[in-house]
């Protein structure tokens, strides 16, 4: 019971994920990107194992379609999985297992995969790629989130007993670095992905002082007056 | 005519082997166990390529059972071979080729695999599992040791009128360093499982001392009066 | 209170080391011993994690003078580490800290290195020279087997207070694979360098086997009957 | 203005770090924790390319002392950092660089380092490492939490006008190279440390049935299934 939009930005060359589920803490399952070697998720009945072993073949330089094979031919209960690979040229596989629950499908486009299993329906997978293909001017960050925004908007995850919340959501963007430009998550809620959005609009402007204060210490103001001067600034902007 | 246990704990992660052979210097294969990656031996007809590429196969992730299926489709000779896996998760799986000779088979359980071929019969085999499992609390060297014992206690190799001594045995446990924890070997002896036993037994009163000489050589006391101090507390 | 020797073969490229001591299983630390890379044996009081270290910082190609430096940087307690390393081309460093116990010191000669501490003096250095070079035509691993003889007939182990036994010893001799092509060990004994011989010696007349064993099993007669036969062959030759 | 702990389990082996600060998303920072390798982080002025270098240096066999005088010869701020370096066996060393922001400090203990920097003073630090050490048998990541907890209560952080929150914390405990066992966090929340408690209790609910699902699948109930069951409701 998973909504997840993998993808490469085809201007930055960046990698990321934006996913949101049922399941609690879906974060600490976002451990499959790695930059200069591409992204990949397995999801539904988690093999935990999947993200490591498939970025250790993509930097060998496999094929997306061959790292795939390898992870369904290492894997006993590989009908469980839902999996999506992309390597750093853009090249993007998926396989949504036989035995994961329904709804359950993807949907392959440039550089991307919108993948999801325990839907409302198909349309929640048409309306993450769409969200995606749609907001392709914004920053890569922003397309994932509008692209999780539009899946819960679909209908998102649907259980035996109707409808289920997302109570947990993450968007992870790797670049050039060991470390990712953006890891936020929210690990356990009622509304994940309205918390995401709220937690990434907040975030968003401390990003770069965050960066510059490492860079560049001696000139850092410390961080309270930092978040002083914007709570004034966005109080001014309200009136 | 070897039989063998690896072993994994499944509370410290600890990997290990217990091995005992007609064969002489079989601890000479034992370099088939990685801290934080797993454990295997290949014998019968012993491969010595596979140890290798099997550690290199289980660091990448691969499960224990997919790396004996690598293993087997890279071996013209597989049906005479005997391999045990054990892979970081605790999974365990085991192969015992029809090439191999006399009684030969193996225990697969979580955590480990009792295996061996040229024994006297399967009951060697199952009471190197139940030897390994005694004691499940007790640290890995302990279990695997007392699981090779079980194994020649059981009868051993050979057929049942003509029984085939181990000749030499060997005992290695990984934990997270690039070097063994225990790595105790008896190359060539009548009865090697009991002198493995005598050696662990004399090895074990040192383990600590080599430990803290290395970690505080200022402090160490020689090693002649550590001896000293052991007479003393055995008189 | 050991005595080591680190040598190459200068017409097949193995390398090897010759190693006994009074403390027990000493062969149990030998791991830095590497196929197409070199050797690094840390004794006297050894630092585990010294050798390697080395082994990983000869494979990225620095020299040995080099990863010896950075071994001491790495190591509070330096001064009580006798260490000597060889890469794949037979450059040599060695170091013998002041804190290090009783005679102790190295020599580098030529296609070997030989060192140890608690010796009763130069001449057991002297010894294990003597005997690496007595047969350079000979396999590297009897050449080693000689030199550990020749340090145990120059005295070996001792002090003021009298003569040390070694109780344990072990030869390990690399090629290009990447498992050692010999590794012979006595791990608990009153006269391990003659234990060691006759361990040597029998794994000798096994190793053709041994290797046919493995390469062609189809044709591999019984172990035992192989046994039989060099038995029979041993009585038929005076010894 | 940062407290952390990063801690080796004697029993189990596994590492963990524990964070709470008054920066938001601080677990997103936190690559540095490999199991069989070690734990580096970096906070005060934070350099982010000191915690993946070091987690390289610590595994090729480098001692914490030794990585963190690399750490310093390769970053000219290097006073303006504060790290903390754990290795495998649980040798810690620290650094609490003079331009880091008062009160900041450290203590290495067996096992263990807590360190912070614009705290209420050192008994911020004790309180941490009383924390962690008061439950030895706990698994380790309720001893991060308990640490945690212990270094919020004795004053947390304190800037120029008093007391500032923590606005978001993180634990990670690790024991395979390959995947976390546990690894939670609150990214925005006014009081990170209670919500990392809530959090953290839930996921240990979970935790088993999560695990079991993905190695035997086919007999795994459906988490709505689960969920029904955890309350009670069938």
């Amino acid at each position: 019971m998973t909504f997840t939009l993998l993808a490469r930005c085809p201007k930055s060359g960046q990698i990321g994920i934006g996913i949101a589920t049922y399941s609690i803490c879906v974060g600490l399952y976002c451990n499959g990107l790695r930059g200069n070697v591409g992204a990949t998720m397995s999801q539904a009945f988690v093999n935990q194992g999947n993200n490591a072993l498939a970025l250790r073949l993509l930097e060998q330089g496999l094929a997306p379609a061959r790292v795939l094979d390898e992870l369904i031919a290492n894997d006993p209960d590989s009908a469980y999985r839902q999996i999506a690979v992309i390597d750093r040229r853009g090249e993007a596989v998926a396989v949504s297992g036989a035995k994961t629950r329904g709804w359950s499908g993807h949907r392959i486009g440039a550089g991307y995969v919108a993948m999801g299993n325990v839907l409302a329906g198909p349309k929640v997978v048409e309306a993450m790629a769409e969200a995606y293909e749609a907001a392709a001017d914004l920053a890569f960050e922003r397309r994932l989130l509008a692209a999780i925004e539009a899946g819960r908007d679909a209908g998102g995850q649907a259980g035996n007993e109707g409808p289920l919340a997302e109570r947990s959501a993450a968007v992870v963007v790797c670049g050039h670095h060991d470390h990712a430009e953006l890891d936020l998550r929210v690990d356990l809620h009622d509304k994940a992905v309205d918390a995401l959005r709220s937690a990434f609009e907040e975030y968003e402007p401390y990003r770069d002082y965050y960066r510059e204060r490492g860079r560049n210490p001696r000139q850092a103001i410390p961080q309270y007056q930092f978040a002083e001067n914007l709570r004034r600034r966005r109080r001014e902007a309200a009136q | 005519m070897t039989y063998t246990i690896l072993g994994r704990c499944a509370r410290t992660g600890r990997l290990g082997i217990g091995i005992a052979t007609f064969s002489i210097t079989v601890g000479r294969y034992c370099y088939g166990v990685k801290a934080m990656t797993g454990v295997t031996v290949s014998q019968a007809f012993a491969h010595e390529r596979n140890n290798q590429l099997a550690l290199r196969l289980l660091a990448q992730g691969f499960s224990a059972g997919a790396v004996l299926q690598r293993l087997m489709g890279n071996d013209r000779h597989a049906s005479y071979r005997q391999i045990g896996v054990i892979d970081r998760d605790g999974t365990a799986v085991a192969y015992s080729g029809p090439g191999t000779r006399g009684w030969s088979g193996h225990v697969v359980g979580e955590n480990h695999v009792a295996f061996g071929n040229g024994l006297v019969g399967p009951e060697v085999a199952e009471a190197i599992a139940a030897g390994f499992l005694a004691e499940p609390a007790a640290d890995l060297e302990h279990r695997l040791l007392c699981a090779i014992e079980a194994g020649r206690d059981a009868g051993g190799q050979g057929t049942r009128d003509r029984h085939k001594p181990e000749r030499s045995a060997a005992l290695r446990v990984y934990s997270h360093h690039p070097y063994a924890d225990i790595d105790l070997r008896v190359d060539l002896h009548a009865t090697a499982v009991e002198e493995l036993r005598r050696v662990w037994t004399e090895y074990k009163k040192y383990e600590t001392y080599y430990r803290d000489r290395e970690r505080n050589p200022k402090g160490a006391i020689g090693q002649e009066a550590f001896m000293a101090t052991l007479r003393a507390a055995e008189a | 209170m050991t005595y080591s020797i680190i040598g190459r073969c200068a017409r097949t490229g193995r390398l090897g080391l010759g190693i006994t001591t009074f403390s027990l299983a000493v062969g149990g630390r030998c791991e830095g011993v590497a196929a197409n890379v070199g050797i690094c044996k840390t004794q006297a009081f050894p630092n585990r994690t010294n050798d390697p270290l080395a082994i990983g910082l000869l494979a990225q190609g620095h020299l040995p003078v080099r990863v010896m430096a950075m071994l001491a940087a790495n190591d509070s307690e330096h001064d009580y580490r006798q260490i000597a390393i060889m890469d794949r081309e037979g450059r040599i460093a060695a170091h013998t800290g002041s804190g290090t116990r009783g005679w102790s010191g190295h020599r580098i000669d030529g296609d070997c290195v030989a060192f140890g501490n608690g010796l009763v003096g130069p001449q057991v250095l002297a010894g294990l020279i003597a005997g690496f070079s007595a047969r350079p035509d000979e396999a590297l691993e009897h050449r080693l087997m000689r030199a550990l003889e020749g340090g145990r007939d120059a005295g070996g182990q001792g002090d003021a207070t009298g003569h040390r036994p070694e109780r344990s010893a072990a030869i390990k001799v690399v090629d290009r694979v990447d498992y050692p092509e010999i590794d012979v060990r006595v791990d608990v004994h009153a006269t391990a360098v003659e234990e060691l011989r006759r361990v040597l010696e029998e794994f000798k007349a096994y190793e053709e086997f041994y290797r046919q064993r493995g390469r062609d099993p189809a044709r591999a007669i019984p172990q035992d009957l192989f046994a039989k036969q060099l038995e029979a062959r041993r009585a038929g030759r005076p010894s | 203005m940062t407290f952390s702990i990063i801690a080796r389990c004697p029993d189990t082996g596994r590492l963990g770090l524990g964070i709470a600060t008054f920066s938001i998303g601080v677990g997103g920072r936190c690559e540095g924790v490999l199991a069989g390798v070690g734990i580096c982080k970096t906070q005060a002025f934070t350099n982010r390319g000191n915690d993946p270098l070091a987690i390289e240096l610590l595994r090729q066999g480098f001692g914490p002392a030794e990585v963190l005088r690399q750490l310093a010869t390769n970053d000219p701020d290097h006073a303006y950092r504060q790290i903390g370096i754990l290795d495998r066996d649980g040798n810690g060393v620290a650094h609490t660089g003079s331009g880091t922001r008062p009160w900041s400090g450290h203590k290495v203990g067996e096992g263990y380092v807590a360190f912070g920097n614009v705290l209420a003073g050192p008994q911020v630090i004790e309180a941490i490492a009383r924390g962690f050490m008061a439950d030895q048998q706990a698994p380790l990541e309720l001893r991060l939490l308990a640490a945690l907890e212990g270094g919020r209560d004795a004053g947390g952080q304190v800037g120029a006008h008093g007391r500032l929150p923590e606005r978001s914390a993180a634990i990670r405990v690790v024991a395979d190279p390959d995947y976390p066992e546990a690894d939670v966090r609150v990214d925005l929340h006014d009081e990170a440390v209670a919500e990392l408690r809530r959090v953290l209790e839930e996921f240990k609910r979970y935790e088993t049935f999560y695990r079991e699902r993905g190695l035997d699948p086919s007999t795994a109930i459906t988490q709505d299934e689960f969920v029904a069951r955890l309350e009670g409701r069938t």
